[in-house]
């Protein structure tokens, strides 16, 4: 049921105007792809960043694809404040749905488990719950005193993700990191990136099984080399942080991402 | 080794006795200083057959045990199993408000940071959330916050077995009383005066006229920190390590 | 923080009166350990099965050890029904809070996480539902038209399980079996037999990682080699049809449960 | 291979037939026959190039793609990815409510079966619940079951997406028509007829005077089944398997 496509038919598979869910930098980020989809012209994004968003995220933004960006943060890491990110937001040119880490990850829980809503204690009393229509302040149904708030679950539609290994079932090595299982498990569709493709199935090895994502999350998966680049893939490859730095510097201004973009070789 | 103690080791010490009775401390991924702490803490607890210290880092593989995810560490914080936190802040006001989000209006902020991170919920739930930022300043430390990425207080009938603890900076260390929702000056670092204080904080605060100075490591602590400790936080943040005085 | 105790102790550890959560057969359920308990005299238990029980369930009841069940379902599989379930549902020895599967689930889940509930849809209309006073009808905060369960936190004092392998430092390889991690988190401590020590750490080798409990989840570790016999180990060793067989036929009758649990030897 | 359709093959078949059009189908560990009927489909459908039928067995190693524990079945009936699903119960009463628990009384029942399991889950969320019991009994069929484990219809405002589509025995095969939550007889199988049924049952149901036989599998899908499927089976099901008609 998987479809194996090339990283340029992959791109094709995504079109303007759904919700994007993408992971940190370093797990599981794939600027590689990104930068086929700001080839393409993408455009309205409503990207959800799971739960923080980095280069890949500020560099989708600085292309202008982004309509509306829920996340907990964007930063470069090391490398400093998202520019493209910080320029946007000065200017108004998204619409931002700031969130708390595991409040975007409650969302996608609910989403997974297919309710509408998740409780979550903390929050009250922020400005970061008072800036959100999607959130409420109810009462805790088996304690009358107590408030609490409850987000609605978050679904992307399609989420993209760069990976070690796929196998040739559609399975996806995923690592220890169960985050990304989440919100494959919370979207409609899974598109993946691998490093490479494994012959024989992931789920064969016991030890490995629970670290795979199964083939049923997985629309479609590309061979695509080094598609993490700059930004690293856990227990793979670390991050490219003169590049990032290099990004950091050019993206301060728009002709300088500009110039960045069509001036740097991608991951391809 | 008989040089002194600088003001990044002051605050690395100041750290570990803040931290004194924690069985488990998470820190972010770029944060030395307060792993420092922690490492300083177990150390020090070895050496004296007192409880383990276990320190997770966030983002590092070695120094993490977790094993479900992102969201585990924030699991675990509502289970109880994490004891202390550190946030930081571009902003941090004088009722324990920090905002990790922007300054000048919203959601058009003139100055955007990176966001808010798991602050609004944390600090809800690890009983010792230490506010630590080096820079002391009225920009900083401010009367009000332009955004609450999380509050220090909360009112009745809200969920909350955590928050503010102390605030340090490189200047001065403060308590926070959670009854009032103030600040409280416990004590000014070497070389500050409380007048100083008073002028480079933007929030008033108790204890203003404090005069003790903020304790420094004995020299056995001192060397501790140079050989062993400056090690190990060279496995997860060599260029910091570096930067530290070593034992030679 | 993980102590090193031997079986018979960690039975120690254990005391009458507690909330103390259980596997399915065969999925890291420990009747070694179970016998142990029973042979000092364990009484007035909240079991909580996670999601069901089996034969080491059967034995803790038929020992009236048991005052409380929580539970989806309590079967011996291919051997049939649980006899001594059967009989004390029949004399009313247990009071019984019936569940269903993925309620179990989302009551830990709630207690994984830390808040006082969890929504869960289904269930309205069941009898299951009527008789559950912990559950509760609600409205969906964000669609007045939809009325929703919601089921409070599931936080068993003590879980106890059977698992392959731990290391020295603590941590506990469950394979796949994410259902008993989940379990773990909820529980406020966890005690868990295993085949074999390791003396490297399991969490070092990334493949293996995402298939491990952590130590801080795990309060003792006691080797016990075989001790889910007969009631088998997912991906070690299969279950002893005929003994569990040989328990069903005895337990149809108090004195042949006796019987069996006084004449059987045990894992140990 | 000339020998006749046995009952457990017909009902092999018409599980088949009842699956037409699902993609992933989930059985218990414990029914071989299900398990056998979507294994047909799935060779069928790749016999007439149709789409991918996948099987998920629960409890099996070989055949079972979750990874998320016992609960990612609940998880993914909730997300849509489960088209199918079979239940028994000791009593389904003819407003497609289901019993699991017990007969006489509850708590204290006479009669205790194991319990719910996923019942009173999966019947709101799975879209083609198959209701499947051998058993054609007033004892099984009953007018109003003792205890609800899982209701067959929902009144206004309960989310419900899925609930019974077809009830199969050894007997007969009934439709659920949910607009008025009564069964509708569709089939009887050969040897038995309508009348034979409504005896059978302790409920009434619609199309009472039903003369349609049970569809029965021709020559090439009996083949079929008597070879690759019940080598398939034999992987999960040994000893079930060894209980049907092979192809020699």
């Amino acid at each position: 049921m998987t479809e194996f496509v090339s990283p340029e038919i992959m791109a094709g598979m995504i079109p303007s105007g759904i919700k994007l869910g993408l992971v940190p930098d370093g797990s599981g980020s794939c600027p590689g792809m990104v930068r086929l989809l700001i080839d393409q012209g993408i455009r309205d994004l409503h990207v959800v960043c799971a739960p923080i968003g980095g280069m890949q995220v500020d560099m989708l933004i600085g292309a202008g694809a982004v309509a509306v960006l829920e996340t907990s943060a964007v930063s470069l890491g090391e490398a400093g404040g998202a520019p493209c990110f910080g320029r946007a937001v000065r200017n108004g040119d998204i619409r931002l749905l700031d969130a708390t880490c595991p409040a975007v990850f409650a969302g996608l829980t609910a989403a997974e488990k297919g309710v509408p809503f998740m409780p979550i204690r903390g929050i009250i009393g922020s400005d970061v719950l008072a800036n959100r229509t999607d959130w409420k302040v109810t009462t805790n149904p088996f304690d009358d005193s107590e408030k609490i708030v409850v987000v609605s679950a978050i679904q992307p539609d399609i989420t993209l993700i760069h990976a070690p290994e796929a196998d040739r079932f559609g399975n996806v090595r995923l690592g220890r990191l169960r985050e990304v299982m989440l919100l494959a498990h919370a979207s409609k569709k899974t598109f993946v990136t691998v490093e490479r493709l494994s012959e024989t199935s992931l789920l064969e090895d016991e030890k490995l099984a629970a670290a795979v994502l199964p083939a049923m999350y997985v629309s479609a998966v590309a061979e695509f080399k080094n598609a993490a680049w700059p930004t690293g893939l856990y227990a793979e490859y670390e991050v490219d942080d003169r590049e990032v730095q290099d990004y950091a510097q050019a993206a301060r201004t728009p002709e300088g991402f500009q110039a960045y973009m069509t001036g740097t070789r991608s991951a391809a | 080794m008989t040089s002194e103690c600088t003001n990044r080791e002051l605050l690395i010490y100041t750290i570990s006795r803040l931290l004194t009775g924690v069985r488990h401390v998470a820190v972010g991924m770029s944060s030395p200083m307060p792993a420092a702490g922690a490492m300083l803490l177990r150390a020090l607890n070895k050496k004296h057959s007192k409880e383990d210290v276990q320190l997770s880092i966030l983002g590092s593989i070695a120094h993490n045990a977790f094993t479900s995810g992102a969201e585990e560490l924030f699991d675990c914080a509502a289970q109880g199993r994490i004891d202390a936190f550190f946030l930081g802040g571009g902003q941090i006001d004088g009722k324990g408000n920090v905002n990790l989000v922007g300054a000048g209006g919203y959601p058009n902020s003139k100055v955007r940071w990176p966001g808010s991170y798991g602050s609004a919920y944390l600090y809800f739930l690890v009983p010792r959330v230490i506010l630590f930022r080096e820079e002391h300043s009225p920009r900083v430390l401010v009367d009000q916050v332009d955004f609450i990425s999380a509050p220090g207080v909360s009112e009745e009938g809200v969920y909350r077995r955590g928050g503010p603890h102390a605030l340090l900076t490189n200047a001065a260390l403060f308590s926070f009383q959670s009854d009032v929702g103030r600040f409280r000056l416990e004590s000014v670092h070497r070389g500050h005066s409380a007048r100083d204080i008073q002028e480079m904080t933007g929030f008033s605060f108790d204890n203003d006229h404090c005069e003790v100075e903020t304790p420094e490591p004995d020299a056995a602590t001192l060397a501790l920190m140079r050989g062993q400790i400056r090690t190990e936080l060279a496995e997860t943040y060599p260029l910091f390590a570096a930067s530290l005085p070593d034992a030679a």
